[in-house]
């Protein structure tokens, strides 16, 4: 056990991974790096360093630089895993899967049932999401409901160091398509990780901090977020129970259902525009299988409608801040 | 690379499957059996014939929205074929997938796709595998004139080429996609050169003359199993019937349609081994009399067949709500 | 005013806004068809036949038959419109919107915003949805979510012949880019249809029933359906309000949020499936902005979390239909 | 074809004014003036100067992620782009494009977009408006050697080829997409053989001599404006820095960038002109007086103005929730 940045931890899964099983492969844009160049190949690891030095350890026919055709970096992907071969793709930036959707969605995520549960596509993308990186409207969405939707995906979103290891872990191991989406400005957290393998179950959702009064739901980046306004909120009183799903497909029902019970409250924190989101999604369920516990109107903390904008002051806004937040929770609180 | 009298015997029959299968289909399709739209593979025998027919059931082939074919030269059940095509209970997907998904991992067939250019970049991971386990394997995605416009495919000829994968590239050129032709969409001088502008070796093949497809073939293999890379073909043939079941084709004269059916590649491969004293009429009519008794006993199993039980819609999904 | 199908009502829109305005161009494959082919030219008129004629009449500078090239189809829309065009782009089946959705949701939804509100992006992208079609996994599904979830789209699901041509007037009209998703399995459905031009406008809801009890919201080709059992439920006494949003984005909340206020109770049906899907987004409008008038948990019937299957009594049990229908009301409706 | 000394005056400006805003933005990036991350167009300013020399503000321009170059090329006002690039009110777009996202309809600058290969389909777009309206203007679709492997970009080349409209395909073949060498990436002999593939003329340009891209663009030019069909230019130039400013170069050995800037287009246009006689020194000395004092102008405005209103936050998206 010791403190590791959230990069550092998925760098060590990564590693333990391909150490321990050599079907274990990662491919795309960079990952090694420097092919063909004068000078070192190997050494950039990743636009983000995600995959630093995996290149030496492992050599070329473990790390693949590819050229920039997210398709058939997917295809190349969902191929191999069919074949036997258990990939790691890397899409640089979730917001570039317009170029390669037809590959997720249509291919690598319906083999199975299409096919009568006959094939078996084990492979994870991994791809950054989130704004907060003045990367503009084509470099900072955070794409989740569009993966979340789609039938024989899953879809993880680590917030915190120790699930980001944990659950990629799970995901490299797991025999279904995984989408890995780790948050931009979640790189440089840093926190405590176990130096061995370990697994994190999909589907259970990590209460983050028990309350009693209101219920927030947070993913990925939002979850320190939100963490840090039952914080302030705590202060006044007011007692938040924190639930963090880990992954939106699947979900664990169950836990954000009890907490409601438990609070009849709930705001739902979630970085995507407001439509069809994640909010939208957890807030529908509580509005149907949890209805009889709600006291008050089910909050929705989201970005607007609008694409990133790309001025720091705009973004800021445009992202669910901890004002936006705490008048969410106290006018849901107000509520009688 | 002579072929014995067995071999032979195998092409014609596959080749004859594929066509009074694809016949069959027709028919039934007329007759509401088949459910949603078919795509037959009538006149483009030869051309799956020959590109399968060297390949082990370990060899890996993606398919198109016309895959019955394809699937038939690679070796799939007849009878879960035409069962799948009706959406019954024991079909190869258990009725879940249909005409364009048809697919059978066993005999190395990734599946039929029904996105225009879906297989090619699958292709290039099936052949990945085949690189990084050393297997000597390939893996062939099959492609139309149409699909050679799509974006994922020239995707997948440069990364073919440039992670060196024993990946085939076939594209069946039948003048058409869809109700357009080739002539019109397709810019530049052939499919083949460009696959050749990305840095593959290329062939432009008669796809009526399954002699020339299996040779050709034959070069791709050899590059491919000695993991020298990707290879493409260009395989010229004729679509007997409209692009779906049912097409009136208007916008071919019955005249073009005649000519292709006069270049019908099974009198011609008929004619070619009958003359050459290699077969006689006498042991084809034997394969033809067995085939469409296997097909007819495909089709009656496949009417008598119950739908797929309710209880499955929601199993192989991985997560359930 | 005179009967007509749905199909006949969407190629009199494009006829007359072609015959009004040189501007509207129609491009996709086969839209006209028989290019370079032995025999006839322009007999095609789309594989649904939607554009049949157009070509005899506006001939090959209006009516481009394309490569298969759906991003190249998106793009020189979209390129067009931002120069002068008011193009009319045919994506066949929204299923093949995977290879192209980068032009969509990246570029052309975006570049009114991303550019500071200084393009005019002027375009329709018509495409067929929705299963019952015996089409399998990949030509059957019903993607309106994704597109409503884009900030910088509107997205229209004419329901019937009437709106089907109103609607596509106003979405050649518009300014900005326009989903228009048109229900395979209504392309026969006959109604009475103006001969003259008209418009519907967006955001304005159709209450295509009034009731007190219970309110129905559903899109596109469940509005039939949903309408069939509310008529259904009439003979036990059970009065339903039915209504249909018409277009996704922009959405009239506010004839939604009086329905409920007045009946109290609400299903949404949907096809496709519940994760972040249009029945999640309208149930968390009202969990949240109506949650004062809900006397009962909100139902949803959407598809399964799976992909479509293609055997027919799989795929008939796969769609929202009468049965489920009427189960989700009666359970909503015992409720109290 | 002979250019005037107004002419070459205009084409040092606009060079020498690329090289100073992007020697600029380097600066105030490391500075902290400038948010998120940026791509400069360091020694590739013959190419976008060359390129854009003759069009006007009728002829559009679709660019990429390294865009700077084409604005200014293209036109578009200075002082706008600084303030964009820095997040402030009064930047090209209000300050919600940022470095990758600028754009101006006026000028024919279609956007710099941050998505690889996603101008070319655009371009083809704008191309078919000229085609229709019968302006005999074009469309430029800017895209390096990386973007050359987007099956976008392929798409866009055998549209344009089968709609035949005035579309030229540039590509800058600056080495390298990120930290890969085109020479791993892109397979077969050429980027500019691929697009020849799909039935285009194509050329391959020195991109550190403006005259020799200009020349070349003139042939494209022509044919574009006769509405004889598409064009591509293969490009070939360096790029001076990393792939974004901060970029550590550790896979770029010193001797390559040190040969590459050796090849400098800005001396090279300065020797060959005043060896020629065209200009002297002094007229080129002035100029660059003139574009430091202009940079250093539009700096210092870009540093005192606002960030946008924040009420701007959900203007123009058409619907508000
Ligand atoms: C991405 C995508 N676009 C369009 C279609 C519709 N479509 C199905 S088959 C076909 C024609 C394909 O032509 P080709 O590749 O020549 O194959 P062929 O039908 O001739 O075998 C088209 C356009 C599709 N299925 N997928
Ligand atoms: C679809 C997509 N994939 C990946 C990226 C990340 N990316 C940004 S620039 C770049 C390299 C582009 O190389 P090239 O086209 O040669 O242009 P250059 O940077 O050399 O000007 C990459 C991979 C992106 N922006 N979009
Ligand atoms: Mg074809
Ligand atoms: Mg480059």
């Amino acid at each position: 056990m010791s403190k590791k940045s959230y990069r550092q931890a998925i760098n060590e899964a990564l590693r333990q991974e391909m150490r321990r099983d050599p079907n274990v492969i990662v491919l795309g844009e960079d990952v090694a790096g420097g092919h063909g160049a004068s000078g070192e190949t190997g050494g950039v690891g990743g636009v983000f360093g995600l995959t630093g030095g995996l290149y030496k350890e492992f050599g070329p026919t473990r790390v693949l630089d590819t050229p920039i055709s997210e398709s058939a970096i997917i295809g190349a992907a969902s191929g191999a895993a069919v074949t036997g071969m258990r990939p790691v793709a890397e899409i640089m930036f979730v917001d570039f899967v317009g170029v390669c959707f037809d590959q997720i969605y249509n291919q690598a995520a319906k083999f199975r049932y299409m096919f009568g549960g006959k094939a078996k596509t084990p492979m994870v993308i991994r791809t950054a999401i989130g704004a907060g990186f003045r990367g503009g409207a084509q470099h900072s969405q955070t794409l989740h409901p569009l993966f979340t939707m789609v039938p024989g995906l899953k879809v993880v979103m680590p917030a915190n160091p120790y699930d980001a290891k944990g659950l990629l872990i799970s995901a490299i191991r797991d025999d279904d398509p995984v989408i890995f989406m780790e948050s931009k400005v979640l790189y440089d957290m840093e926190g405590e990780v176990p130096d061995e393998a370990y697994r994190i179950a999909f589907g259970e959702a990590n209460i983050v901090r028990e309350g009693k009064d209101i219920t927030f739901v947070a993913f990925g980046a939002m979850v320190p977020r939100a963490l840090a306004v039952a914080n302030t909120l705590a202060a006044d009183g007011i007692s938040v129970e924190v639930i963090d799903p880990r992954t939106t497909s699947p979900l664990d029902e169950d836990t954000i259902l009890e907490s409601v019970a438990k609070t009849g409250r709930l705001v739902v924190v979630d970085e995507s525009p407001p439509r069809c989101g994640l909010a939208a999604d957890i807030a529908s369920l509580v509005a149907d299988k949890g209805f009889r516990s709600l006291k008050a109107p089910i909050g929705k903390v989201t970005c607007p409608h609008t694409p990133v904008p790309f001025a720091p002051n705009l973004e800021d806004e445009y992202m669910p801040n901890p004002r936006r937040i705490e008048e969410a929770a106290r006018a849901v609180l107000a509520y009688s | 690379m002579q072929l014995s009298r067995d071999d032979l015997k195998r092409a014609y029959r596959s080749m004859f499957t594929i066509r009074t299968f694809e016949e069959r289909v027709v028919k039934e399709f007329a007759q509401g059996n088949i459910p949603g739209f078919a795509h037959v593979y009538l006149g483009q025998e030869a051309s799956g014939v020959g590109v399968c027919f060297d390949l082990s059931n370990e060899d890996y082939i993606g398919s198109t929205h016309r895959g019955h074919g394809h699937c038939i030269a690679k070796g799939c059940d007849v009878h879960g074929m035409m069962l799948e095509i009706m959406g019954k209970q024991g079909g190869l997907c258990g009725g879940k997938g249909g005409s364009m998904h048809i697919a059978d991992m066993s005999k190395g067939m990734l599946g039929a796709n029904a996105i225009v250019g879906g297989s090619p970049p699958i292709a290039v991971g099936a052949a990945l595998t085949q690189k990084l386990k050393k297997t000597g394997k390939v893996a062939v995605a099959f492609s139309g004139d149409g699909a050679s416009n799509q974006g994922t495919t020239f995707e997948a000829l440069n990364m073919a080429v440039v992670l060196k994968v024993p990946a085939i590239f076939i594209f069946e050129n039948n003048g058409y996609g869809e109700h357009t032709a080739a002539s019109y969409a397709v810019g530049g001088p052939s499919i083949a050169e460009r696959a050749r502008s990305f840095g593959m070796p290329a062939e432009v093949v008669d796809g009526s003359d399954f002699f020339a497809v299996r040779e050709a073939m034959g070069r791709a293999l050899e590059r491919g199993r000695a993991d020298e890379g990707p290879y493409a073909l260009e395989i010229v043939c004729s679509r007997f019937t409209g692009h779906f079941v049912g097409d009136p084709q208007a916008y071919r004269l019955p005249e073009e349609v005649a000519r292709a059916r006069a270049n019908d590649p099974l009198p011609r491969f008929r004619a070619g081994v009958t003359e050459a004293a290699l077969l006689d009429h006498a042991d084809l009519d034997a394969i033809e009399q067995e085939v469409l008794a296997e097909v007819e006993d495909a089709v009656s199993a496949g009417m008598a067949a119950n739908r797929p039980d309710l209880s499955t819609l929601e199993k192989d999904v991985y997560v359930r709500y």
